[in-house]
């Protein structure tokens, strides 16, 4: 009994393998090693939890960059870990978090304003109409963009109409940065130096007549820093992160509470 | 007494009551204009005058060696003050020529009537019409002689004015139509001639009984000129609608009306068509419709180009108090601008709209109700509401599949929408994506 | 990665049902009442560990490119002697769980873990894994079951909870209802996630 | 002819796989997020199922029962289906890159699909012959598909809405399949 | 400039039609008909159907933290659909239930208004009929209420009856007369379109008349005529296959959901085990909307059709 159980199976262990090598040989097809190699790591229960046909496409999505390394359910984080390392887009932890900062002070109580927007709410969109509500060419437009591309809901919209980034939830991806059509969002380590909160290249005087608290290049931050790292660039302060000292002089000089 | 209609479209009120008895009158002379390097579609001028020269009335001040373009040319006599940036009605500054008026109006030298204009070739017909600057005057401002240079091969067998003026509260066409519908003929004869078109026709909309009837007198003993009272409804003035209606034809998708035969041009267009080839008057002026609960004196206006706003509604009285909204062209198409200040007249502006807030509701975004009104409206029979969702989403890709490319930006979708969605906006955001994309 | 963890990481942050959303069909299937769901679960938790056992056991033995097979020989065997052991001693829950018994063996989890973890890992580890994986599923299948049982029956374990006088909310009891239940906890367990960032 | 007419019917719609037999979710929920892909699938999975059905019953009926091996069933067969879908995937993919593409690379996540196992023991369950075993797999898999089919509508349809968060993904693709389980109940008693 | 101006996108101006003022519509629409419940089964009727839109709107509100509880008026229009297809007489948590599950599970797991797959009413009744499908089923006969079967059960009745409204049935479906009103307001608003009712009940009448009326002409033209009128046909062509945001879009999409959902009627109640496929076919039709939708995308102006 046991034997012809035995038997059966081994006999058909051994077609089933005959023919598999037989065909993997005579059929073939040259695959990118690297594809292989995410292919290893993976699961291999060809479950597609994925989203995608199988292990090998997804391992073939991965490497084209359209899959998420932790797309691997079954696998769990080990696995994810092990892709990304592979894909070199392991997170190096050990340096300093950097999160976004909003770099425009210009809510709708310091700020002018052209005229009110009305209409699909993407900056990008009010940006379409003479230029954008703002009465400032490089402050924020209000419209809330980064505050939908942002994937963990880290960023909301205060009543007077600037972003609120909670620090402690940015996961520091960047892409409110890249969203922003004003590029007033940074991203920046504010535990180790100071940063100026204002990107317009105005002269002072324009500054002055459209936001209260913009750089209006006065000069004061740049000539009393101790540590020489501030300069004024297209009528802006910009502050070296590699200089700064942290000490703070700027802060307190700066006449219009600019600089945090 | 209607004509023939076309698939879609929306019936807003008219709004036209306020100023379509109101003859034209001229408005006063500027102090001081500025005339933008671009007013068209296609490639801006460069100015040919410096700071300090004078110029007279007429004079070429600016041109392009693009030949999508049209000149443009100083609409009084003076001296150039500036040449610098100033706001301009589709949104971004451009670079314009300030002249402060000496007051006198002398025409330049080559101002000079042509008596013989009738006996004029096909090219320098063309050539007149690009040289004194006539742009589509319906407000897409795309330059005329353009329009009359259909590629080689294609036969012209129609050309046919729009003067259906369907976009609620204007009625500049409907004056001129009243006021100088010789020349409206005149003017569709010589464009028959540059294009060798067989037959003309003038389509307008039957809740303007009065034009219908002193344009058929003004067309009468022309055999090949026909003029047609078109159903009241918009868009009946576009041009791929005006297309099907008269011709049964379909502009194919991304081709121009010239594919199937047909030239459109505007009523405003074939007034200038007129001046400038039997007077060699450049386009330096056109009727303007100031209108809207918002203003205190509607009036029909004749405004040189280069007049900066505020001056004309100056003339109008000022606004009411109870402004909200200021456009520039019609309700349906036309664009909301931030203020009067430092803002021209151009070529394109067909009306200066002043809203309150019985017409502004600021009404809040819903979501699609899936009622598919907008898909009955549209006249191109694309899926507004799906090209909307999409771009609120950001799939720009989908957007595409659904054709938005094929959007002519009527509005009727957004006009109808009970969820008040910004679907032309949505789309319009589509379209810029798309066309980046595919330059790429 | 100590054996406590991977132990524990299959109740909450890994569970298989609610986070990682795989063995779906028996989750659906059996968890009209919380008895099978519990039994389903604890069947596949035996043949999870033991699988993950042998497999770590034998990870060295086995030639690398037959190894797929050779899993599911294993897992296979350990399915037909679950499927024999619940026919000898619990018939009622054998026919209950019907088709579903055999059906362990293309279970995503069991494969998936033995691939990726056992055939990987020591044999503690391998065997803490399976553990965690393997509980933290029949947690879910009772849980699951429960809830249906409850709302659909009035009863838990076939105690009655709710009264005679409750009128049963049977869709719950029915294919619709499995759904619908197990698409309704999912949403709450992603809000607890959300809310505890366990992300 | 009527009983193949009653199997196939009852396999497509009154007791279909996915909504009534709870067979095949995992790829139900996985590869339901767009129509084509969804079409891909399913014609591989009719495909692998037909022909599972085919060497299974012949394996059963002449290779297990006439050595009284039965109890090794749930072995052999997961190795069959494993094997022909390894080998049928080994072949198309160097015969026709073509219909390896639309058809081919769903093949590996066939084999953890219950669905195929599901079908090829219901055969012997029930007891059908060789023929009515076909039928019954392609069937099944026919109601898989147009399972598949509608959930990948509905799912490319929400894409352009607002899906509350917590319901995002599976969440909402279950209740989805839960209404649609109602829909297809009005097919009781057919035939 | 002292004022500031307002600047969008255009248009300009705006049609006055919104969202609450469709619902507003359908809600007029659905008057006659609720009316005639209430003539027919009495005030148990009515409050059947405050409960249904009660519990609606509370619900609704709940979910989205809004104070006002008609909102934008959709979750009336659910409720009082809902209570128009139970039975007359209903336990009174029946009813809450069903607003519940159809403001909760039929439409917020969704997104909520506009995003829903299924039409709400439907899924709740579906889910009440499978949970409790004694309760379900109690059908009575109008003003004496005594227990009776529906027509499409067996009972016989008069066709004047039939049009009326006079037989055993859902609350609000009787009465194909004060359906037919309610939706002459509707075609009128323009908010629905002929061919979804024309294509459910043009197929429900041509497959009775095909299938089930043996025999000579009259008795094939009465038994296409009783299958549209008997039953929920009426209120399903009208009210619920017609719901903006689980139907098709396009014209030829519109037509096809009708036709299928008059297939799908008449399958269940010719073969299957129920006696109605009302709810059945409109949900099943729901869930292929998405895709009668991608294939019938209208040809857009000037497409090429081949180059």
């Amino acid at each position: 009994m046991i034997g012809v159980a035995i038997i059966s199976l081994g006999a058909l262990g051994l077609l089933f393998g005959g023919v598999l090598a037989f065909a993997a040989q005579k059929f073939a097809v040259e695959i990118d090693p690297k594809v292989q190699m995410v292919q290893e790591y993976l699961a291999g229960a060809n479950c597609g939890a994925c989203g995608y046909a199988g292990c090998a496409q997804f391992a073939e999505e991965v490497v084209a960059g359209n899959a998420p390394v932790t797309g691997c359910t079954p696998g769990g984080s080990a696995v994810s870990g092990k892709i990304a390392e592979l894909m070199g887009m392991a997170a190096p932890e050990a340096e300093a978090r950097h999160v976004a900062q909003l770099v425009c002070l210009g809510d709708c109580a310091v700020a002018k304003e052209k005229f009110t927007y009305h209409g699909v709410p993407e900056c990008k969109a009010a940006l379409m109409f003479g230029g954008g509500p703002s009465a400032c060419r490089f402050g924020c437009v209000g419209q809330g963009t980064c505050v939908r591309v942002c994937p963990v809901d880290a960023i909301t919209m205060s009543e007077k109409g600037l972003p609120i980034i909670d620090k402690d939830a940015c996961i520091s991806c960047g892409k409110c940065k890249n969203a922003c059509p004003r590029q007033v969002i940074d991203l920046i380590n504010s535990k180790t130096y100071h940063y100026v909160q204002c990107k317009s290249q105005d002269k002072g005087k324009q500054v002055r007549e459209v936001c209260e608290r913009g750089c209006i290049s006065c000069g004061l931050c740049v000539k009393n820093c101790p540590a020489d790292a501030i300069r004024m660039e297209d009528n802006l302060a910009i502050i070296d992160s590699y200089i700064c000292t942290n000490c703070g002089t700027c802060v307190e000089v700066c006449p219009r509470n600019t600089i945090a | 007494m209607s004509f023939k209609t076309f698939k879609g479209g929306v019936h807003p009120g008219h709004f036209k009551s306020a100023t379509e008895k109101k003859p034209v009158v001229p408005a006063r002379p500027p102090t001081t204009v500025a005339i933008p390097m671009s007013q068209h579609i296609g490639a801006p001028c460069d100015p040919l005058v410096a700071v300090g020269d004078e110029v007279k009335m007429g004079q070429k001040i600016g041109d392009s060696k693009g030949f999508v373009s049209a000149p443009v040319h100083s609409s009084v006599s003076g001296k150039v003050v500036k040449i610098g940036m100033c706001n301009h009605a589709l949104g971004r500054p451009v670079q314009s020529v300030f002249i402060e008026s000496d007051g006198q109006d002398t025409w330049h030298e080559d101002v000079q009537p042509n008596p013989n204009y009738r006996d004029l070739t096909v090219d320098e017909l063309k050539k007149i019409i690009r040289e004194k600057g006539i742009v589509g005057m319906g407000g897409a401002t795309f330059p005329t002689h353009v329009k009359l240079s259909p590629p080689p091969d294609t036969k012209i067998d129609y050309v046919l004015i729009n003067a259906a003026e369907c976009e609620p509260y204007l009625t500049a066409d409907h004056r001129a139509m009243l006021e100088r519908p010789e020349e409206i003929v005149i003017g569709l004869q010589l464009v028959m001639k540059a294009v060798n078109a067989p037959m003309g026709y003038i389509g307008i909309e039957d809740n303007k009984p009065d034009a219908v009837e002193v344009m058929k007198k003004a067309a009468e003993g022309i055999s090949n000129i026909e003029v047609h009272a078109l159903h009241t409804k918009y868009p009946q003035g576009a041009e791929k609608q005006l297309i099907s209606v008269f011709t049964g034809r379909e502009v194919p998708s991304g081709g121009l009306p010239s594919a199937v035969g047909c030239v459109v041009q505007n009523v405003g267009t074939c007034i200038a068509i007129s001046d400038a080839v039997r007077f060699g008057k450049p386009l330096i002026e056109r009727i303007v419709t100031i209108t809207g609960s918002g203003i205190t004196e509607p009036k029909n206006m004749l405004v040189r180009v280069g007049t900066f706003i505020e001056e004309v509604i100056e003339q109008c009285g000022g606004f009411r108090p109870n402004i909200k909204k200021m456009v520039l062209g019609g309700p349906m198409m036309g664009l909301a601008q931030p203020g009067p200040d430092n803002l021209p007249v151009i070529k394109g502006t067909s009306g200066i709209l002043c809203l309150t807030d019985v017409e502004v509701n600021l009404y809040e975004i819903s979501p699609c109700i899936r009622c598919a009104k907008c898909v009955d409206v549209c006249p191109v029979s694309i899926m507004p509401l799906f090209i909307g969702a999409s771009v609120e989403q950001g799939l720009y890709e989908k957007a595409e599949a659904y054709n938005a490319m094929d959007c002519i930006e009527c509005g009727c979708c957004t006009y109808i929408c009970p969820a008040k969605r910004p679907l032309v906006q949505w789309i319009r955001m589509a379209k810029g994506d798309i066309a980046a994309k595919r330059r790429k | 990665m100590n054996v406590m963890s991977n132990f524990s990481k299959g109740f909450v942050k890994e569970n298989p049902v609610f986070r990682l959303v795989l063995g779906m069909c028996p989750t659906l299937a059996v968890t009209g009442l919380a008895a099978n769901g519990l039994g389903m679960g604890l069947s596949t938790t035996a043949v999870l560990v033991s699988s993950n056992l042998v497999i770590a056991v034998l990870r060295k033995a086995i030639p690398d490119k037959i190894r797929i097979p050779a899993f599911i020989i294993i897992i296979a065997t350990f399915v037909t002697m679950v499927d024999m052991l619940l026919k000898a001693y619990q018939p009622g829950l054998h026919s209950q769980l019907g088709i579903f018994v055999p059906l362990i063996v293309v279970n995503c989890i069991i494969l998936g873990r033995a691939e990726a973890f056992a055939s990987k890992n020591s044999v503690t580890n391998s065997i803490a894994d399976g553990l965690g994986m393997g509980l933290g599923f029949t947690v879910a299948l009772t849980l699951l079951g429960t809830v249906r049982e409850l709302l659909g029956n009035g009863t838990i374990f076939s105690v009655n909870i709710l009264g005679s006088g409750y009128q049963p909310f049977k869709v719950f009891g029915f294919p619709p209802g499995a759904f619908i239940a197990l698409g309704l906890m999912m949403a709450l367990m992603n809000m607890l996630a959300k809310k505890y960032k366990l992300e | 002819m009527a009983n193949i007419i009653t199997i196939f019917f009852g396999a497509v719609f009154i007791n279909n796989f996915v909504l009534s037999r709870f067979l095949g979710i995992c790829p139900f929920l996985g590869v339901s997020k767009k129509v084509e892909t969804s079409v891909g699938m399913g014609m591989a999975v009719t495909f692998v199922m037909g022909m599972a059905s085919l060497v299974t019953w012949l394996l059963e009926y002449y290779v297990l029962v006439p050595n009284s091996l039965e109890y090794l069933r749930t072995i052999v067969f997961i190795l069959v289906i494993a094997s022909l879908v390894q080998f049928v995937e080994l072949v198309i993919r160097k015969v026709s890159p073509t219909l390896y593409q639309a058809l081919g690379i769903f093949l590996p996540l066939i084999t953890t699909n219950c669905a195929v196992l599901g079908v090829a023991i219901l055969n012997i369950q029930i007891g059908y012959t060789l023929f009515e075993a076909i039928v019954f797999g392609v069937a099944a898999a026919i109601g898989f598909t147009l399972a598949l089919v509608i959930m990948a509508g509905i799912r490319e349809q929400l894409e352009l809405v607002f899906i509350p968060e917590h319901f995002r993904g599976v969440s909402l693709a279950l209740i989805i399949a839960g209404i649609l389980s109602i829909a297809f109940t009005g097919f009781q008693g057919m035939m | 400039m002292e004022f500031k101006l307002v600047v969008s996108s255009s248009p300009h101006i705006r049609t006055p039609e919104s969202i609450q003022s469709v619902m507003t519509d359908v809600l007029v629409a659905l008057f006659p008909a609720a009316l005639a419940g209430v003539i027919f089964f009495g005030w148990r009727g009515l409050i059947t159907m405050v409960l249904g839109m009660v519990s609606a709107m509370v619900a609704e509100a709940v979910i989205l933290r809004e104070k006002n509880i008609f909102g934008d008026g959709s979750a009336a229009v659910t409720g009082l659909l809902l209570a128009m297809v139970l039975p007359p007489a209903p336990p009174w948590w029946l009813v809450v239930i069903g607003g519940v599950v159809a403001i909760t599970i039929g439409k917020h797991v969704f997104g909520g208004i506009g995003n829903n797959t299924f039409n709400p009413a439907l899924v709740a009744r579906a889910i009440l009929m499978i949970s409790w499908a004694g309760h379900m089923t109690g059908w009575v006969r109008p003003i004496d209420l005594a227990t009776a079967a529906t027509p499409l059960a067996g009972a016989s009745t008069s066709f004047m009856n039939l049009f009326v409204g006079a037989i055993p049935g859902s609350l609000g479906e009787t009465s194909a007369f004060a359906l037919i009103l309610g939706a002459a307001w509707l075609f009128y608003k323009g908010h629905i379109d002929w061919r979804i009712p024309g294509g459910y009940i043009g197929t429900v009448f041509v497959m009775g008349t095909l299938l089930q009326g043996y025999g000579s002409v009259m008795s094939m033209i009465s038994t296409g005529l009783f299958h549209v009128l008997a039953g929920g046909v009426m209120l399903g062509a009208l009210f619920m296959a017609t719901d903006m945001v689980t139907s098709p879009v396009a014209p030829r999409g519109k037509l096809i959901f009708g036709i299928g959902c008059g297939v799908m009627t008449m399958l269940v109640r010719l073969y299957g085990i129920y006696p109605e496929g009302v709810t059945f076919a409109i949900l099943l039709m729901n869930a292929v909307t998405p895709i009668i939708d991608n294939l019938t995308l209208p040809r857009k102006y000037g497409e090429v059709t081949s180059s």
